[in-house]
C-alpha cells in the first residue's frame, strides 16, 4: 500500500518534472489572469489594496481548477488507467498519491508566487503570512475537489468547460474561509478560526475525496 | 450477458479456462471480444452471470483478482517521457513485482537495445513489445490478450508465440483475442459472432468451444 | 547525413570575434560601472538610489531591443526558412526576458525609496510588465513540442503577431492610464539630464549592448552545436 | 468561396448544437465565476459596483479563451484539419467560417447573459446597453485572437493552461476599451470613442488573425 | 528529399504516374510512406525537390491540386455527433462536388444501411468505409491513400479493389501505401527503403520502379 503509494507519487512527479514547463505554466497563468484584474478595475491602489485577497484567491480557484482538468486525463487517454485501476492497493491510495504529486509541482510554486502578487495589488503586508498559511490549507482541498471533477468528467468530450461547473460550487467554503483570513489578518482582527476551519475542510476532503474519485474513475473504465 | 452502451453484445455465454489452456477469441468487429477480455479484467461489470476462479466468485476480492491476471489492451500505457526500462519498471513495481524481472523481460521480448530510449520516440511495434513485456516483468497466471500481434512484424509475432507456449507450460492461462493468425498449438476457439442476443436460437444449444483448425 | 548544416563562414568568424568581443564588453561595463557607482554625482534629492538608473535604463532599453532582434529572426525564419534564424530567436528569447525582468526588478527596487511603494500601475511599468509576458509565452510555446521545428514555427507566427499588438498594447494602456488618473501616484519625471549623468549612462548602454550582442553569440553557437548532436544522434 | 464558408459554417453550427451541452456550459462557467466574486470581495454594493465592469470582461477574456483552446483540436485529432485545408478555397476563409459559427454559439449567449449578471453585481443601469455594444464588439475580436492561439498550441504537450499564456496578454486592448466604454457611460461620460477604437480592433483582427491563423494550422499539419 | 523532425526520411526520389497507372509504396514502418503522401496531398512541403502536374509546379497553384487529388489517411474524419451520411455529403460538399453522388458512394462500399446512425456508433471498419466513401462521393483524378485496408474485412477490401479498377479505367490514377496484400494488377512498387538518405550508393543508380510481383 505505502510501496504503491510511493511508486505512483514518485513517478507522476518524474513525468511533471520531465515534462517540464507543465508546473511554470500553471503559475504563469496564475500571474496573467491577477495581472488582468487592474486593467479591469484601473489603477487605483485604493480600490485593488480592497479586493486583492478575494481576486488572489478566485484565480487561485481557476488555476487549480484548470490545471486538475487533465489530471486523469492522459492515463486515461493512453491506457494507463486500466492497469492504475488493477494494482493490488486501493484505487483510493492511488488516487491520493496522484493528487499530492500534482499538488507538489504546481500549486506549491503557485503559493510561492503569491506574496508576490499580493505586492503588484498593493496588499498590505500584515496579509503575506496568513495568506501563504491560508493557501497551503486550502489548497490541498481545492486538488482534492478537483480529482473528483476531473475523474467525473473523463471521456466527456468538452472536459475543460464542464470540470469548472462541478467543482466551482465546490470550492466556495475554501474560497470564503481563505478570503476572510487574509482579511481578518490585514485589519488587525483574530484569525485562527478561519485558518482552523480551513484545516477541518481540508481533513473531510482527504478522507472522502479519494473515495470519490475511485468510485468515478471506475465508471469512466465501464 | 454484457450490454455495452444500452445494447446486449453477448448472452448465455460460458466457458473455463485449465491451467496450461488457451482461449482464442474470434468474430467480426463488435462482436464482443475486447468487451469480454474486459470483463474478465474486472474493468467491466456483467450485467448479469458471474466470473469464478477455483469456484469462488472473482468479485468478492478484486484485488487478489487483479494480481493473478495480466491484461494487455488496445493501448500501450507508454509515458511518452520515460525510457522504455522506466516504463516497464513502473507497472512491474505497481504490480508489486519488484524490479528483478524486467531486463528479463526487455530481453524477452528484444528490446534491451531500446532500454534508455524515451517513450515518444518509439514505433507502434515497439510500444506494443514494450506493453507485452509487462507480462514477463510481472508474472501472473492468467493472461488477457486483446489482440496482441497488432502493429508487430513477423519476428515479434514469433517472440510472443513462444513466450505463450512457454508460460502454458508451467501452467499459466491464456485469453487471447485477434482477427490475424497466431500459432496457439491446442487451443480452443470461441466464436463470440454465436452469442448476439438477438439470435433465435438459444446459442447455448450450440457446441461452445471447438478445437483450434 | 547532417539535415542541419550552418554555414561554416558564421562559426569561424564568430570563433575568431568572440574573444575580442567579450573583452570589448568586460572593458565597456567595467568603466561604465566605476564611472557611474563612484565618480558620478549623487544626486541631490535621491543621493545614492539614483545610481540604480545606470542599470535600469540600458535593461530597459534592451528588453525592447531584443524583441526586436527576435521579430526579425523570426521573419526571415517564416519566410526563407533559414535554421540559422530559428536559433537566433530563440537565443534572443531569454535574453530579452531577463533584460527585461532586470528593467522591472531595479524599477521596482527604486520605487521603494523613490514613491514609497514596490510598483505602482503607471502606463509605462505595466507596458513593460506585458511584454515580459509575451517573452515567457514565446518560449514556453518554443518548448511545447515533441518535434523542435514545430516548435521554432508556432513560437515564430507568436511573435509576429505579437510586434503588431505591441504598440497597440502600449497606446491602450497609455489611454487606460490617463484615463483613471490616480491621485497617489508620483510619475516618474526624468530628472534633468546632466552630462556627469549622460557619460556614464551612455557608456552603460554601450556596455550593455554589447553584453547582448556577446551573449547572443555564445548562445548560438550552443543552438547550433545542439541542432548538430540531435542531427547526428537520430541518424542510427 | 462563399459556398464552402457556408458549408463549414453550418457544419459547425451543427455540430456545437448536436453535441448540445457546449454553449451552455461557457455561459455556465462565465456565471459561475462572476458568481464567485461577490464571495470573493465580499458583499457591499459600493465595492461589487466599482469592480463590476472589469470583472464582467475579465471574465468574459477567460470563458473566451477556455472554450477556443479547443477550437481545432478535434478536427486536427480525428484528421479533418487535412482535409479542411484541402478545400477548394483560402483557408483564411475556413478558419473565418470556423470562427463565426464559435462566436454565434458561444459568445453570443454569454452576452446575453451579461446584463443579467450585471444586476448581480450591482453595476448601474446606465451601464447595462453600452456593455452589450461593447461586448458585441470585443467578443470577436477575443475570439478571432483566441484562434490564433488555439492553432499555435495544436500538438502541444499542454495546450490548456500554454495557450492562456500566449493570447490574454493580447486580449489587453480589448479589455481596457471594454471596461472604459463602460465605465464612462456609468459615469455619464462620451464612451464613443471607445466603442469606436472597438471596432476599429475587430477590423484589424478580422484582416490579419485568419491569416496568422491558416499560417498556424498549416505548420501544425507539417 | 523529405525532412521530419529534423531528420531526412527519403532523398533522391523521382517517379511519374500516368493516367490509368497505380504505384504501390512499401517499406517498413517509418520509411516515409505515409511522409510521401501528404507530401504529394500538399499537406507537407519537401525539403528540396519537387512535384509536377502536366509539367507545371504544383505549389504554384495548390489549390488547383488539391481540387484533383483526394487523400485518405490513417485518421476518418468522422464526427461522432453526424449520422454517416451526411459526415460524406459534408466532405462532398467541401470538396466542391455537391452531394449528388454520396448515395452512389454509399452503396459503393455498402453503407446505405447505415447511413442515418452516428457516427459514433460505427465499428472502425465503418469509418474506414465512409472515408473510402469519399472517393466516389467527390470524384477526382489522382488517389492519394495511405493503408486504405487497415481495419477491413475481407468483403471490404474486395469492394475497394473493385474501384481502384474502375477508377484506372475510367484513367485515374492512383498511390497507395500498404503493409497487407491487395490486388492492383499491373501496378508498380515503390520500396521506399532503398531511398534512405543514409545509404553509401547514391539510391538514383538502383532501379526505381519495379513491376509488382
Ligand atoms: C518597476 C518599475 C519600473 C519600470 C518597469 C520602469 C520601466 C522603464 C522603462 C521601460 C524605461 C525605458 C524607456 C525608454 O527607453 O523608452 C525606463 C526609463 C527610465 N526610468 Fe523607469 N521604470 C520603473 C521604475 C522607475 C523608477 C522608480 C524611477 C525613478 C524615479 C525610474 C526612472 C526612470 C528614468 C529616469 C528613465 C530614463 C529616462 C526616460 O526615458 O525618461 N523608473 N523605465
Ligand atoms: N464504451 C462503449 N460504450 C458503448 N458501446 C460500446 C463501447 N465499447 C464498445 N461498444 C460496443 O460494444 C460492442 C462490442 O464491442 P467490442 O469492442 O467488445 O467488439 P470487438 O469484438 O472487440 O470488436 P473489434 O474486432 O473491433 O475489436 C460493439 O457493438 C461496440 O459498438
Ligand atoms: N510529425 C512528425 N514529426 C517528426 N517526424 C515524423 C513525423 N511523422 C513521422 N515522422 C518520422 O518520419 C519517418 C517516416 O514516417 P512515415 O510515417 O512517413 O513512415 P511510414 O513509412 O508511413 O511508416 P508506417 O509503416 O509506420 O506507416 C519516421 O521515422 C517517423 O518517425
Ligand atoms: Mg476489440
Ligand atoms: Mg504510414
Amino acid at each position: 500500500m505505502i510501496a504503491v503509494f510511493l511508486t505512483v507519487l514518485g513517478r507522476d512527479i518524474r513525468l511533471a518534472v520531465r515534462q517540464g514547463t507543465d508546473s511554470l505554466m500553471v503559475v504563469a497563468f496564475f500571474v496573467v489572469t491577477v495581472v488582468l484584474f487592474p486593467f479591469g478595475v484601473g489603477p487605483e491602489s485604493a480600490v485593488l489594496e480592497r479586493i486583492s485577497a478575494g481576486v488572489l484567491w478566485v484565480t487561485a480557484l481557476l488555476a487549480s481548477m484548470l490545471s486538475l482538468d487533465r489530471l486523469f486525463q492522459q492515463d486515461y487517454e493512453d491506457g494507463s488507467l486500466d492497469h492504475l485501476t488493477r494494482a493490488p492497493a486501493p484505487l483510493a491510495g492511488i488516487v491520493a498519491a496522484k493528487v499530492a504529486a500534482h499538488w507538489l509541482t504546481t500549486a506549491l510554486p503557485l503559493i510561492a508566487a503569491a506574496p508576490l502578487l499580493a505586492i503588484l495589488l498593493h496588499m498590505r503586508p500584515e496579509g503575506f503570512a496568513v495568506l501563504v498559511v491560508a493557501m497551503v490549507l486550502g489548497t490541498p482541498t481545492l486538488s482534492l475537489i478537483g480529482a473528483v471533477g476531473a475523474a467525473l468528467v473523463l471521456g466527456a468530450r468538452r472536459g475543460g468547460v464542464l470540470v469548472a461547473l462541478l467543482i466551482l460550487p465546490l470550492y466556495v467554503p475554501v474560497l470564503i474561509f481563505g478570503v476572510s483570513a487574509v482579511d481578518a489578518a490585514v485589519m488587525g482582527f483574530a484569525y485562527t478560526a478561519q485558518i482552523k476551519i480551513l484545516a477541518a475542510l481540508l481533513m473531510a476532503s482527504l478522507v472522502l475525496c479519494p473515495l470519490a474519485t475511485s468510485l468515478a474513475l471506475r465508471q469512466a473504465l465501464e | 450477458m454484457c450490454v455495452r452502451g444500452e445494447r446486449a453484445v453477448f448472452a448465455n455465454l460460458s466457458f473455463r479456462v485449465e491451467a496450461g489452456d488457451a482461449l482464442l477469441l474470434v468474430g467480426p468487429n463488435g462482436s464482443g471480444k475486447s468487451s469480454l477480455l474486459r470483463l474478465m479484467a474486472l474493468l467491466l461489470h456483467p450485467a448479469s452471470g458471474r466470473l469464478t476462479w477455483d469456484d469462488r466468485s472473482v468479485a468478492d476480492d478484486s484485488e487478489a483478482h487483479a494480481a493473478r491476471t495480466r491484461y494487455v489492451g488496445h493501448l500501450d500505457a507508454i509515458k511518452p517521457v520515460l525510457a522504455l526500462r522506466e516504463n516497464v519498471a513502473f507497472w512491474a513495481r505497481l504490480a508489486g513485482a519488484g524490479t528483478t524481472h524486467v531486463d528479463a523481460a526487455l530481453e524477452a521480448f528484444n528490446l534491451t537495445r531500446l532500454a534508455q530510449v524515451p517513450g515518444r520516440l518509439l514505433s507502434a511495434g515497439q510500444k506494443r513489445r514494450a506493453n507485452l513485456a509487462r507480462l514477463v516483468a510481472a508474472p501472473a497466471p492468467l493472461w488477457l490478450l486483446d489482440e496482441p500481434t497488432t502493429a508487430l512484424d513477423r519476428a515479434s509475432i514469433a517472440l510472443l508465440e513462444d513466450r505463450l507456449a512457454r508460460h502454458r507450460a508451467e501452467g499459466g492461462m491464456v485469453v487471447l483475442s485477434t482477427h490475424q493468425d497466431i500459432v496457439l498449438p491446442g487451443a480452443r476457439v470461441l466464436a463470440l459472432d454465436r452469442f448476439a442476443p438477438g439470435l433465435a436460437r438459444p446459442a447455448s444449444a450450440r457446441p461452445l468451444l471447438e478445437p483450434a483448425s | 547525413m547532417l539535415t542541419f548544416s550552418p554555414p561554416a563562414r558564421f562559426l569561424a568568424f564568430t570563433r575568431r570575434l568572440l574573444p575580442w568581443l567579450g573583452a570589448l564588453t568586460g572593458l565597456v561595463l567595467l568603466v561604465g560601472l566605476v564611472w557611474s557607482l563612484a565618480y558620478s554625482p549623487p544626486d541631490y534629492q535621491q543621493k545614492d538610489s539614483v545610481r540604480i538608473m545606470y542599470v535600469h535604463v540600458p535593461s530597459a532599453y534592451l528588453g525592447l531591443f531584443a524583441y526586436m532582434v527576435m521579430a526579425a529572426a523570426s521573419a526571415v525564419a517564416l519566410i526563407w526558412k533559414k535554421p540559422l534564424a530559428d536559433i537566433t530567436a530563440r537565443a534572443t528569447a531569454p535574453l530579452g526576458a531577463a533584460f527585461t525582468f532586470l528593467c522591472l526588478a531595479t524599477g521596482s527596487l527604486w520605487g521603494k525609496p523613490m514613491w514609497g511603494t514596490w510598483w505602482v500601475w503607471d502606463a509605462r511599468l505595466t507596458s513593460m510588465l506585458v511584454l515580459l509576458f509575451l517573452y515567457l509565452g514565446y518560449m514556453a510555446l518554443a518548448n511545447a513540442f515533441d518535434d523542435r521545428t514545430r516548435g521554432d514555427r508556432a513560437a515564430a507566427v507568436l511573435c509576429l503577431v505579437g510586434v503588431v499588438n505591441i504598440p497597440i498594447i502600449k497606446f491602450s494602456v497609455d489611454w487606460w492610464n490617463t484615463l483613471h488618473q490616480p491621485a497617489s501616484v508620483i510619475k516618474p519625471g526624468g530628472p534633468a539630464v546632466d552630462p556627469s549623468i549622460l557619460g556614464p549612462l551612455l557608456t552603460m548602454i554601450l556596455g550593455f549592448q554589447l553584453l547582448f550582442i556577446t551573449l547572443v553569440l555564445i548562445r548560438m553557437q550552443s543552438g547550433i552545436a545542439a541542432a548538430q548532436i540531435r542531427a547526428l544522434s537520430q541518424r542510427t
